[in-house]
């Protein structure tokens, strides 16, 4: 799976948790909490979503790890 | 006794008799096919007293009528089309189809009326001469009404009223001795009707009403009275109606027998022979007066039958000057 | 030749009987002839021809009685050579006398043609709807049976009592419908303009019923259909702050509480729960806050028509801000019951459909009392205003590390600071401060949640 | 300040001497000066032939009335009272009303009656009885009720200028009422009710004689804090349902004053309306403040408690806000 492909399912996932952001331009290196405003409720069904889709599990401890888009990506691919 | 008038007004008389007779004749045949509905009540029988007043009176009286009033209106000058319409319940009849057998009005003839309450039109003709009196008018308001108005208050009270302030009323009564179906002698306690306006100070007399010359002799008397004196004046006119009261009547309340006996001095037929026999007038006069009278009411039913019905729409109109909707 | 007929003598005869003929066939009558009698309702009447001729044929006999514009016989023109007689005479229906153009072109005119009159009787026949009697309408009404559904088995399928009664007890009666509750006309109007879900009020005027006031001071909920558009949820946001602000007496109690417990008892469940079961904080402080309503109920309940109405149950109303600046509180319904992740579930799905904007009208206006928080965004603590009817809400902010005293020690904790907003006309501070002590004892045993 | 008497006597004076068609006549309105003493000095100053006191017969006055209008006068016909009219009832509803519609347009009845209504003076069952309702029941007539003394004024020209038969109904506990009379002011149209007094919670919609207690009525609601619209319907036909419906859409609530009996009352007609037109303002449901049913007694107290009083007007008020 490429970065691209990665980064692609995430974002499907981040634009079910908040459908709001699909028409956003999302910068890959913006902060989610702060700049993109999810809580922790959106970044617990984001989390559920990347799960679902890539089999990969994020444990709580890691939350801080996936604070953007491109730290995401890379968390991720490191799991695959 | 010779009828003393000339033959053209010999000729007249007969003609607006005859004129009436075959219009209430042609209702009765068209009520029964049901192409006049309500009440119908006819003529027939009294002629004399509507054709004898109207020759009588000048054009500019006002005449108040009762429900039993097509013949007063036509020889009035309503054209038989308009009153057979207003019959209809046609837009182009002499009330708009609004009124119907009972409520024939116009204006430019100052007929104000078919009145449908006995008695109802009596105060009205009484202030209807009080507008002449203010205004100096030297006009008289003829009032028809029956013996049976004579029950009703109004009649008492209109007499009064017109005696007290002086008004040009000529009272006629068409006694044709039913109210309804009620005898004369059943429904007032003096059978002699005249006596009573001179309780009221109102000069009183009587007349055969199925005499056409006496009728208007007497009433062209007293409306010329009235007019000279500006008082109010009463006269009776002895009649019969050979037909029902309305067309729904099986006549229980009188034997064929006494309807016969007043048919003896039909007022047309009784006409006819004294003018005959006073050579005024020949049987070629009389046939062509029928063949006339025919077409006339041949016309007026086309008139009524061609005649448009008011829009159901336009109900409104007329309840006031202007619509308050 | 010609019909003579049975006349219409008045507008209330419809048939007459033919008592006697006066004539016989062959005899020469002319126009204004008596030539029969009818009996009536009025007696016995002569009846007059209006045509002239030789008497053909006589079409009914004596005694017979008959509608209005029956033929009763015919008149043939007076010289026999020129009327032959047809053959087809006798075939003519009765009562068909053709009507006058005049009367086909104004069918609206007062005088019915001739021969229609034998129908009328029977055309009383309301064709535009089901036939039932005003006893049956009621009685179905009370049943709420809609007739159009039932099949009538009384003549010409009428529907009777007994086909009303079938069908309700069939238990093919809907239920009752909405229309049973108690409200003035203009009280449901504005309802339906501000979308006020009426069952959820309470009317205080006679009788119950509810005025146009209950209905103004009921909460006007949020559209429910797709996102919705920003301006019109700030406005009706700001309307029920505004009217909040100037209506309720507000007290404010406010009560810091060490976290710690609740954290490393979430950080251990989670650590052993699937990704798709693991919990979040708030909903510990979700739970806490409904458990702590049943020891406090006077928290939990509504204000209408100028008093208290207490609520039956816990439905803690959760407030989610939407990304566009839009704010919801939909209810979580019986929040104090079922387990934690069941309400983790429902919490989950709710903010998921607050989000996406599809919330049901149902929970939009049945919270009892709402929660809010801001502490994700880094806010130390909350003064919230209370959403009208309810009469309490709780204002969470950021759990962070605080120096905390801990048998003597200093320590760092992780501290929430909770706010308590509440209507003066229903509780008293003295009151609030105990629901906040009964939430900060609740979160130190999360195990118990 | 003037007296509505002298406020009728007014516009009947001005009528006079303008229009010469005008004619006034009623039982006792030449040498007695008219039973309220509205007519006094008009003999005087117009003469036997203007001013005519009639014989004792309602029917027949009234309907030489009606004869002299068809004849192109301008009559103003006084009767002494309602309970009196009903003499002449036939004239009115199947003369006056009809003729212009049963004659097809031809011929019309301008004609102006005023009559004394209502209660309140201890004349008992056959001088005190409020009956507009039986007359703005009948189409073809028009029909009135002065207020105030500028109304009384008004409206008594409106009447006589109108082409159709008009009735003026006057209470006769106004005729001694005082206020300001400017007979040169261009008069509100005599067929729009109107709004004596503004108001947030509740109409009082009342007419005639009970206009001045429902005003009373909405003085004592202020002091409990319900504020209440007065509404003076002035014309009883047609009725003014636009401003009816108007203040109750403002108000959301309704209480109908009407000092005829309760049954098929004017005040039922108003319910009506607000039912038909007014259904979905409706807050709470119509109330109507009208005679007990019962003849006006002659006992004071007893013709008190018959005819509608502020208090009454004030605890119907109360429930429709739900506050009595």
């Amino acid at each position: 799976m490429t970065s691209d492909e990665i980064r692609s399912t995430l974002l499907t996932c981040l634009t079910d948790v908040a459908p709001d952001l699909a028409d956003e331009e999302i910068e890959d290196d913006a902060d989610l909490r702060d700049e993109l405003d999810l809580d922790s409720m959106d970044i617990l069904r984001w989390v559920q979503g990347i799960h679902k889709a890539l089999r990969v599990e994020i444990p709580e401890e890691d939350y801080g790890k996936i604070a953007s888009l491109n730290d995401a990506i890379a968390y991720v691919a490191a799991r695959i | 006794m010779t009828l003393d008038i000339s033959r053209d007004h010999a000729l007249e008389l007969l003609r607006d008799m005859i004129r009436i007779r075959r219009l209430e004749e042609k209702s009765a045949e068209l009520y029964a096919k049901q192409k006049i509905r309500g009440f119908l009540h006819l003529y027939i029988g009294e002629e004399a007293v509507g054709v004898g007043a109207m020759h009588a009176l000048r054009e500019d009286d006002n005449i108040v009528a009762t429900y039993r009033e097509h013949g007063h209106a036509l020889v009035r000058g309503i054209p038989a089309g308009e009153i057979m319409a207003e019959m209809y319940g046609k837009a182009n009849g002499c009330s708009g189809g609004r009124g119907g057998s009972m409520h024939l009005f116009s204006a430019d003839r100052r007929f104000y009326g078919g009145h449908a309450i006995v008695g109802g039109g009596m105060p009205i003709a009484v202030g209807l001469a009080l507008a002449d009196k203010m205004k100096a008018e030297p006009r008289v308001t003829a009032c028809f009404f029956g013996d049976g108005a004579t029950d009703e208050g109004e009649f008492h009270e209109s007499l009064n009223l017109a005696a007290l302030w002086k008004l040009p009323v000529l009272f006629l009564c068409e006694n044709n001795e039913y109210a309804m179906g009620t005898a004369l002698y059943r429904h007032v306690s003096d059978r002699n009707i005249a006596n009573n306006p001179p309780a009221y100070g109102v000069p009183a007399d009587s007349v055969n009403g199925m005499d056409v010359v006496a009728v208007e002799r007497a009433v062209h008397n007293e409306s010329e009275l009235v007019r000279e004196t500006s008082q109010p004046r009463f006269l009776e006119l002895k009649t019969y109606r050979f037909r029902a009261h309305s067309m729904y009547d099986a006549e229980l309340y009188r034997s064929k027998e006494e309807v016969e006996e007043h048919k003896k001095q039909d007022p047309i037929d009784s006409f006819q022979e004294r003018a005959m026999s006073d050579e005024l007038i020949t049987q070629t006069d009389i046939d062509a007066i029928e063949a006339d009278a025919a077409e006339e009411i041949a016309a007026a039913v086309e008139f009524a039958e061609q005649g448009e019905w008011e829009p159901a729409e336009d109900i409104t109109r007329h309840t006031y000057a202007r619509d308050l909707s | 030749m010609a019909e003579f007929i049975m006349p219409s003598l008045g507008a209330d005869m419809t048939a007459g009987i033919l008592a006697k003929w006066r004539v016989a066939v062959g005899d020469t009558v002319s126009h204004g002839d008596i030539i029969a009698e009818v009996e009536t309702d009025k007696g016995l009447i002569e009846v007059e021809v209006f045509e002239s001729g030789v008497v053909e044929r006589l079409l009914v006999e004596e005694g017979e009685k008959v509608p209005v514009g029956t033929a009763l016989a015919e008149i043939g023109a007076e010289s026999a050579a020129e009327s032959p007689r047809k053959a087809d005479a006798s075939h003519r229906p009765r009562g068909a006398l053709a009507p006058s153009p005049a009367h086909r072109a104004g069918s609206t005119g007062p005088a019915a043609a001739p021969g229609s009159i034998i129908s009328a009787g029977s055309s009383d026949v309301d064709l535009d709807g089901p036939m039932a009697s005003p006893a049956v309408r009621r009685r179905a009404h009370e049943l709420d049976v809609p007739l159009e559904g039932v099949q009538g088995s009384g003549e010409h399928g009428r529907i009777t009592l007994d086909d009303v009664q079938g069908v309700a007890q069939g238990g093919a009666a809907p239920a009752p419908s909405s229309d049973r509750i108690r409200i003035s006309p203009y009280a449901r109007r504005i309802a339906t303009e501000r979308g006020v879900d009426v069952s959820q009020i309470r009317g205080t005027g006679p009788g119950g019923a509810i005025q146009a006031n209950d209905v103004l001071s009921a909460r006007v909920p949020e559209p429910r259909k797709s996102v919705p558009a920003a301006e019109r949820m700030q406005r009706a946001i700001a309307a029920a702050m505004t009217r909040a602000n100037d209506e309720i007496p507000h007290y404010y109690v406010e009560h810091s509480i060490d976290m710690g417990r609740a954290l490393a008892w979430l950080r251990e469940t989670n650590a052993s729960l699937s990704v798709s079961q693991r919990l979040v904080s708030g909903v510990l402080v979700l739970r806490a806050v409904a458990h702590a309503l049943r020891k406090h109920k006077k928290l939990n309940a509504t204000w209408q028509g100028g008093e208290a109405v207490p609520s039956a149950g816990i439905h803690v109303g959760l407030a989610v801000s939407l990304r566009g600046g839009g704010l919801v509180a939909p209810a979580l319904r019986n929040t104090d019951e079922g387990s934690l992740s069941d309400l983790m579930a429902r919490m989950t799905d709710l903010v998921a459909r607050a989000r996406a904007g599809v919330l049901r009208s149902s929970e939009l206006t049945s919270s009892t009392i709402t929660l809010t928080s801001l502490g994700e965004r880094g806010v130390e603590s909350v003064t919230p205003i209370i959403f009208p009817p309810q009469v309490a809400i709780v204002g969470c902010g950021a759990t962070l590390e605080r120096p905390w005293v801990v048998e003597g020690q200093v320590v760092p904790r992780p501290i929430m600071r909770v706010t308590l907003g509440a209507d003066h006309r229903v509780s008293s501070g003295h009151q609030g401060a105990r629901f906040l002590s009964t939430l900060d004892r609740l979160l130190q045993d999360p195990e118990k949640l | 300040m003037t007296t509505y008497r002298d406020a009728v006597r007014t516009a009947l004076q001005t009528l006079l001497r303008e229009d010469p068609r005008v004619f006034f006549m009623g039982e006792d309105v030449g040498r007695y000066g008219g039973p309220y003493a509205v007519s006094k000095g008009l003999l005087e100053e117009f003469g036997e032939d203007r001013v005519r006191d009639t014989p004792l017969c309602e029917s027949t006055f009234v309907g030489a009335g009606i004869g002299a209008a068809l004849g192109g006068m301008r009559p103003i016909v006084e009767v002494m009272t309602v309970n009196f009219s009903l003499l002449a009832l036939d004239q009115v509803v199947n003369n006056a009303a009809v003729m212009r519609h049963m004659s097809g347009g031809q011929f019309e009845v301008p004609i102006a009656v005023r009559m004394a209504t209502g209660g309140g003076k201890q004349i008992a069952a056959q001088h005190s009885h409020s009956l507009e309702n039986w007359y703005a029941h009948v189409p073809g007539i028009k029909v009135l009720a002065p207020a105030t003394v500028q109304d009384a004024h008004d409206m008594l020209l409106a009447a006589v200028e109108d082409p159709d038969p008009v009735f003026v109904f006057e209470h006769q506990m106004l005729y001694g009422i005082e206020g300001p009379l400017d007979i040169d002011s261009t008069p509100p149209s005599p067929w729009k009710a109107a709004i004596r007094r503004d108001g947030a919670d509740v109409s009082l919609i009342a007419y005639g004689g009970s206009v001045h207690k429902a005003l009373t009525a909405a003085v004592e609601l202020e002091k409990e804090g319900v504020s209440a619209e007065v509404v003076d319907l002035r014309s009883l036909r047609p009725l003014d349902r636009d401003t009816i419906i108007g203040s109750v859409s403002r108000t959301h609530r309704a209480v109908v004053i009407d000092e005829a009996w309760k049954t098929g009352s004017l005040a039922s007609e108003i319910s009506a309306i607000l039912a038909e037109d007014a259904f979905y303002e409706l807050d709470a449901p119509v109330a109507r403040v009208c005679t007990l049913e019962v003849p006006i007694p002659y006992a004071k107290h007893l013709e008190e408690a018959a005819i509608p009083q502020v208090d009454r007007i004030v605890e119907a008020a109360k429930r429709t806000v739900g506050d009595g």
